[in-house]
């Protein structure tokens, strides 16, 4: 381990390391932050909701937003999987449907970055909270 | 110096920075008590745990009472020594200490000299409100020295003495709380311990935990049996020392009255110590010159600087802690032991009395004369030369055992052969006496002059570690000396070094040397005692018409009748001894 | 010290001069060495305490003074399963008291001491922190929580055939 | 790095461990091997969360989901369902007591809504053997900062602009310590952090060390610059291995890092700790018993002044703080001396760890503000006394401190209120007390610590507290009499107003609260011979109420000492000659027929 010679080089290598624990401080203080889940039940993992989240992750590092990517339950519209639903600051939730990697780039393009709408929403009202064992207890948070 | 005043009891005084409550209470006569605080001032000696809280005083706008024995005063103080809440505060600590402690003051051999008791009635205590657990601990008994803990108040002077004055390391404080109390390591019986029976720790120790041996029974046991023959021989230090048990001036020198009281003892024949401390001057002078002799001539196999040997507790110090140098201390015994072996020879043909008839008592001034007279080199076929030593503190119970006004008593001279001495032998009573006295005799039999002078203030005095050189007539002799083994045990260390420089050095165990011994009357701290017990060694020396071992005449056909010239044969086989390894 | 007599062997002596030499045989160090060494004999018999003083220079009396002094150094061998009964405060207020006192009725034997057959000893300790388990015992290295006295027949016996 | 998707947080502190939570995050680290998850989730092992009382806790980020009592055989589950399928395990969650909900944010359980984690900032958050994390939160940044751009001077001016007391029991001025030793002479200076926490039920600088041995670490050098030493000690206690172990790996990492050593950040400033060790001597938490303790020797305590400040260790100036003094002092320079005198009340700033134990039913370790209530701290962190009993006391300061009752319950903590109502700070200990606790066996349980762990250097400590315990066992079996009551009074006083330390200063301080608290309870133990709570032996019995009894012998085996009889379905009966009363009848009857009379 090289040693650290003035306090510059200690707050450059505190700030490359803050990602070793970013996870921590985003969870533990989601308010303001971009939060996206993607729902993660057994239909959703079958219509690659896996591969979603990586792409969310991968993507959303390549532009190096910081966001939370949590997985969740059923978000209880399992014909629409994958679905994810996104929170922004100040925002409502929305949730999207039929969510594939390409739609991820789209997603984050427009909707995160711009604020813009993008297709494949599901309206709030179209659905209830079928179960509460989501993620996050509130989908409406 | 910084000067402050302070206010004790509405007495304004002033103080330089630094003093202690306790100190600036003395300056205005304000008594307040102590147990555990011990000091002798002019030895640098100081033991302030602060641990019994008797000396507690309260002071304005402290929240507790405030230690006066180790509590700086600071400008503006202000003390009250005795108000309710300290004279509370003190009775309830005393009477805690008292509720663990035995009540056998009646037959406690410290009753009548113990701190703990006149404290005890100075607070007026009347009734212990506290009654519980009560420590115990096994009687230990020593040659010297016997140790019941259960009166043990954890003052931790004896400690204090044993480790940082004395640096021997026999006690130490040992488990806590209730439970702790000052002891040798696992709580092995102090003769398995490196224990030297100095009895420093017995001379500061405020309660009976720690007292003599008392052979004073015993004694009294030889002289009413008919057919023993019983002699004594008293320590210069004693004499000097003696008259304080009888309310006498410190300094009082009451040899004549000593010397009457032992006749009407009964003992048989009251000789001296001195007459055998001027034959160690004999034989270690002659030692000494031999073994500077051989040096100078460039053998390397005699060692210098060459140590005295007649304290018996620093011959138990180097041979249990500097085994490997048991060549370097002079191979004379003791005056005491000098005394016995020529008593029951030469003195009990004399007397025509077999060796077995004839008693020899000593009265020292110290505790490891007990063990000492029991060492197996010591005897003949199981039949030691000194058959009982006591203490000064003894003999004075003793006395008062039997004789009504030791003030009113005639002064008596000693009995001859062995009760003729010269100054030099009185001096050995008192830290650097010895080597002055071997100084005296050396150079005259070394230069072959007389010496021009008799006094020599440079070996004198009461610091710890001293040093002086003595011109030889053209040869500087480089004298070293220690007292107190803390002392010594540097001066051993140098040697061990490879750097002293001296050629010779005493060394007495004791702080003061034998004035100061752990068998003389308590000073309760005072060292004011000691310096008055030196002072009249010095005067009893320069009173005395012969000032040099190897012109007193008994002495001298000594070796005409008897044993030849010094470190002759029969010298060597009666007046020499060997020095053991006793480390475990 | 009702200790009985053991005999270091020349290797063991060894190794305790090993231990106070990497504390460069200072007398300060004492209590680091006392606990390296207790460490490796499992008590400090006070043949022990002999060497050490030996090589810190320093008097047995101290040594065994600062040996005292401290709960932590014993000079009995614990058992082969050493019980240790919190009795912090939280666990107090919880009933190790009464745990305790059933382990030394079980096993016959004051805190501090060992079963004559060397299998178990028993030793109160103040607060192991784990405040959310009390009563605890620890025995050996397993740790049991939410201990009452009618547990510590159970416990015992899952010892007594091991 | 930085590539997990998912962290799993499992406490690593001691008390969880005692736990096996070791294994669980072996067993979690296996079956995320398993999926194949190994790359894309962590199991990091932190420091103690606080919330014992529901440990083992496993917190799932950025999930934000927090399990309790989390076992090894919870592992698969919450892999397969929490991790795999996004699904939350609902049986580990904690449930609300009171409304039943299910909460997964610690954020709003009641445990933590309260809270102020500044000493305990990294605590349950990083994983403390990896200096990378540390340094992540920014650890050393205040030590850099103070290297910057103050001098000593204007440093311990921050201190004393903070307000910071003492954490250890004393509360005195952290900033006006380190200027009394920053001005004793130059020369050779120690930085001494006192890691010997005693107080038996307190475990707040264990769990700093567990869980943040950097912060403690930083502040030392911080202390070390201030004061002029380059050489820090931490005395810890032996008892503490995994908290040694963990600061041993923190120094060397730190060491690596440059952040201890010489020259620290290039400003020529150079430290350095080294670890001594306690060695079981409650005693040894008095600064002046430690330095001799340090130097080797018994720990027994010298008379102050001299303070270490001036001549401590080896004779040296040395500053001594604990280690909640220490923790919080980087935050303080990170974010400002008006920060943190912002935070608690008008004497006592900042906050103060408290570990809350007892018969509460939230054990753990709590941060509060100063100035916080008991109120507020016992029914609203705590949730309250366990199992609905009512409210007694609530002890603090350990066995240098009194006990607190109902009518204290609104009193502000702080330093001076606590003294004022006959308690004190001391380190943290809260220890809740309900009504089946005497409060005679209370202060004889302190008394008996005191007279076991006094050094024994002073009488009054030595014996006196002998005294008072064998007067409050006396008083325990029945044969307390009127006097003995006045005797415990009296000696109490004498005891703290002539004891050489702190130890003995207060420890007679347990029965002097609790007699004027509960004086009727001393009364009923000497006058009626009678103990409310049924805890002193020789005044209560127990005895099976024939007609609640159903005979279901459950009690019959339990006993050990076949004191009980009784027929099969019969009511029984205890034989007192033969009864122990051990309590394990009362504890086993599941028909509450066994009754403490």
């Amino acid at each position: 381990m090289t040693k650290i010679k003035n306090l510059e080089e200690l707050k450059q290598l505190r700030d490359q390391l803050l990602s070793k624990i970013d996870l921590r401080e985003k969870g533990e203080f989601p308010e303001g932050r971009i939060q996206i889940k993607v729902a993660m039940s057994t239909c959703g993992i079958e219509a690659g909701a896996k591969a979603v989240l990586n792409s969310f992750i991968e993507e959303l590092d390549k532009r190096s937003i910081s966001a939370i990517v949590t997985q969740t339950d059923c978000l209880g519209y399992c014909k629409a999987e994958p679905t994810v639903e996104i929170s922004l600051p100040d925002h409502e939730a929305i949730v999207f449907g039929f969510v594939d990697s390409k739609k991820v780039v789209e997603i984050i393009e427009r909707y995160i970055i711009k604020n813009e709408l993008v297709d494949g929403v599901i309206t709030p009202a179209q659905y209830e909270v079928i179960n509460n064992n989501g993620l996050g207890g509130r989908v409406n948070g | 110096m910084e000067l402050i005043k302070v206010t004790i009891d509405n007495k304004v005084v002033e103080v330089e920075k630094g003093t202690t409550i306790l100190g600036a209470a003395k300056k205005v006569n304000v008594d307040i008590p102590t147990l555990c605080h011990f000091k002798l001032h002019d030895m640098n000696i100081e033991n302030k745990p602060g641990g019994c809280r008797i000396c507690v005083v309260e002071v304005d706008g402290r929240k507790n009472l405030a230690p006066a024995c180790a509590t700086d005063c600071t400008e503006g103080m202000v003390i009250k020594s005795h108000s309710v809440r300290v004279i509370n505060a003190r009775k309830t600590v005393m009477e805690l200490i008292l509720s663990d402690h035995p009540f056998e003051c009646l037959v406690c051999a410290k009753s009548g000299t113990c701190d703990l008791q006149s404290l005890a009635q100075q607070l007026g205590i009347r009734k212990i409100h506290f009654e519980g657990k009560k420590s115990s601990y096994r009687l230990d008994t020593s040659p010297s020295i016997i140790r019941e803990m259960n009166k043990c108040i954890m003052c931790r002077r004896c400690e204090m003495m044993c480790n940082k004055v004395q640096t021997v390391g026999a006690l130490s404080a040992i488990n806590r709380g209730f439970d702790s109390v000052v002891s040798t390591a696992f709580e092995m019986n102090l003769k398995n311990s490196t224990c030297t029976y100095c009895g420093q720790c017995v001379s500061v120790c405020p309660t009976g935990a720690l007292t003599e041996v008392d052979d004073t029974a015993r004694i009294i046991r030889a002289l009413a049996d008919p057919s023993k023959t019983v002699i004594v021989q008293t320590a210069p230090a004693v004499r000097v020392a003696l008259g304080e048990e009888f309310g006498m001036e410190p300094g009082t020198i009451v040899t004549g009255k000593m010397v009457a009281a032992l006749r009407r003892i009964g003992f048989d024949q009251v000789f001296d110590t001195d007459f055998a401390a001027d034959l160690t001057i004999m034989e270690e002078g002659s030692e000494l010159l031999n073994r500077l002799g051989k040096h100078l001539a460039g053998d390397k196999t005699v060692k210098l600087p060459m140590l005295t040997s007649c304290c018996p507790a620093w011959v138990n110090f180097f041979e249990k802690q500097f085994p490997d140098m048991l060549d370097i201390p002079s191979t004379a015994k003791s005056p005491q032991q000098m005394f016995g072996a020529i008593a029951k020879t030469y003195l009990a043909d004399k007397m025509g009395i077999k060796r077995e008839d004839l008693v020899v008592v000593s009265v020292m001034p110290c505790l490891a004369k007990k063990y000492e007279a029991q060492r197996d080199e010591f005897k003949t076929n199981g039949n030691p030369d000194v058959d009982f030593s006591i203490s000064t503190r003894e003999l004075a119970h003793l006395i008062k055992q039997t004789i009504r006004d030791f003030d009113s008593l005639p002064d008596e001279d000693f009995d001859r052969p062995m009760g003729e001495s010269t100054g030099a032998g009185v001096i050995f009573g008192t830290t650097g006496g010895v080597i002055e006295a071997a100084v005296r005799s050396a150079y005259e039999l070394h230069t072959h002059k007389k010496l021009p002078r008799l006094n020599f203030e440079e070996l004198r005095g009461l610091e710890g570690i001293r040093e002086a050189t003595i011109d030889f007539d053209g040869l500087p002799i480089k004298i070293g000396i220690a007292h107190g083994l803390g002392n010594a045990r540097k001066l051993l260390e140098d040697i061990r070094a490879g750097r002293s420089h001296f050629h010779a050095i005493e060394i007495m165990s004791c702080p003061g040397g034998c004035i100061g011994g752990g068998g003389q009357p308590l000073h309760h701290g005072h060292s004011s005692i000691i310096k008055a017990r030196q002072a009249a060694i010095y005067k009893e020396d320069a009173g005395k018409a012969i000032r040099k071992s190897h012109e007193n005449p008994d002495i001298i056909k000594l070796y005409d009748e008897f044993l030849g010239t010094p470190l002759g044969e029969k010298s060597h086989h009666l007046l020499h001894t060997e020095y053991f390894n006793r480390k475990k | 010290m009702a200790t009985t007599e053991i005999v270091l062997k020349e290797k063991q002596v060894q190794q305790i001069k090993d231990i106070c030499k990497q504390f460069n045989n200072e007398s300060g160090e004492l209590i680091n060495v006392l606990h390296k060494t207790q460490s490796l004999f499992g008590y400090l018999p006070s043949e022990v305490q002999v060497v050490i003083a030996q090589e810190l220079n320093m008097s047995l009396a101290k040594v065994f003074g600062v040996v005292t002094f401290y709960s932590y150094f014993t000079m009995t061998p614990r058992g082969e399963h050493p019980i240790d009964v919190c009795m912090g405060t939280a666990c107090y207020v919880r009933g190790a008291e009464k745990v305790l006192e059933e382990f030394k009725r079980q096993l016959k034997i004051e805190v501090g001491e060992t079963t004559l057959d060397g299998k178990f000893s028993i030793n109160s300790l103040r607060c192991v922190g784990a405040c959310g388990l009390a009563p605890v015992v620890i025995v050996g290295d397993k740790t049991y929580g939410a201990v009452t006295s009618a547990d510590v027949k159970n416990i015992l016996k899952e010892y007594e055939n091991k | 790095m930085g590539n997990y998707k998912t962290e799993i947080l499992i406490c690593g502190g001691s008390g969880c461990k005692a736990s096996q939570t070791v294994l669980t995050a072996k067993l979690l680290r296996e079956v995320l091997e398993e999926n194949n998850l190994s790359s894309e989730v962590q199991v990091v092992m932190t420091g103690c969360f606080g919330f014992c009382e529901k440990g083992p806790i496993v917190k799932i980020m950025p999930d934000n989901t927090f399990y309790v009592k989390v076992k090894p055989e919870d592992a698969r589950e919450l892999i397969e369902e929490h991790i795999i399928k996004g699904k939350k395990v609902n049986r580990l969650l904690y449930v609300d007591p009171k409304t039943k909900e299910i909460i997964s944010d610690s954020k709003h359980m009641g445990f933590y809504k309260k809270q102020n984690r500044i000493a305990l900032r990294n605590c349950g958050v990083i994983d403390p053997e990896n200096i990378d994390e540390a340094i992540a939160r920014n650890a050393y940044t205040a030590l850099g900062k103070v290297l910057n751009e103050m001098t000593p001077e204007v440093a311990i001016d921050v201190m004393k602009k903070s307000g910071m007391r003492g954490r250890g029991g004393g509360g005195f001025p952290t900033g006006m310590k380190w200027d009394i030793t920053s001005k004793s002479p130059a020369g050779q200076k120690y930085v001494v952090c006192n890691a010997d926490e005693g107080d038996p039920g307190a475990f707040m600088d264990r769990s700093i060390l567990e869980g943040d041995p950097h912060s403690v670490l930083e502040a030392m050098a911080i202390c070390g610059y201030c004061i002029g030493a380059d050489t820090g000690l931490i005395y810890i206690r032996a008892e503490y291995p995994l908290a040694i172990e963990r600061l041993k790996i923190a120094i060397k990492q730190a060491r690596e890092k440059g952040l201890l050593g010489n020259d620290i950040l290039g400003k020529g400033f150079s430290f350095d700790v080294e670890l001594k060790y306690g060695a079981g001597a409650f005693v040894c938490g008095e600064e002046t018993a430690l330095i001799s303790s340090m130097e080797g020797l018994r720990g027994e305590p010298t008379f102050k002044p001299p303070f270490p400040s001036v001549e401590g260790y080896l004779g040296k100036p040395t500053n001594v703080n604990n280690v909640e003094t220490f923790a919080s002092i980087p935050e303080i320079f990170n974010k400002g001396a008006e920060w943190f005198a912002s935070i608690g009340n008008e004497k006592s700033k900042g906050t103060k760890v408290f570990a809350l134990a007892g018969k509460i039913n939230n054990v753990g370790l709590i941060e509060v503000p100063m100035g916080t209530t008991l109120r507020e701290v016992i029914y609203e962190i705590g949730g309250g006394i366990k199992d609905g009993k009512k409210f007694k006391a609530v002890q603090t300061g350990g066995p240098s401190g009194g006990c607190l009752t109902s009518k204290d319950l609104d009193t502000p903590i702080d330093y001076d209120n606590l003294i004022a109502a006959g308690s004190m700070m001391g380190s943290g200990g809260m220890i809740v007390l309900d009504e089946d606790d005497c409060m005679v066996s209370i202060a004889k349980f302190y008394l008996e610590f005191t007279v076991e762990e006094s050094c024994g250097k002073c009488s009054p400590c030595r014996i006196g507290n002998k005294r008072l315990h064998e007067i409050l066992e006396k008083i325990c079996k029945g044969n307390g009499t009127l006097e003995d009551l006045e005797q415990l009074r009296n000696l109490s006083k004498v005891i703290k107003d002539t004891s050489l330390c702190g130890l003995g200063q207060t420890s007679p301080n347990p029965i002097l609260s609790t007699l004027d608290n509960f004086y009727d309870e001393y009364l009923e133990h000497v006058h009626d011979k009678k103990c409310r709570a049924g805890v002193c032996k020789s005044l209560m019995k127990y005895v099976i109420e024939p007609d609640t009894c159903i005979g279901c012998t459950a009690c019959v085996r339990v006993c050990p000492v076949d004191a009980i009889s009784g027929e099969k379905k019969m009511s029984h009966l205890i034989n007192q000659a033969t009864c122990i009363k051990c309590g394990a009848c009362y504890d086993k009857c599941k028909f509450n027929a066994i009754l403490i009379k």
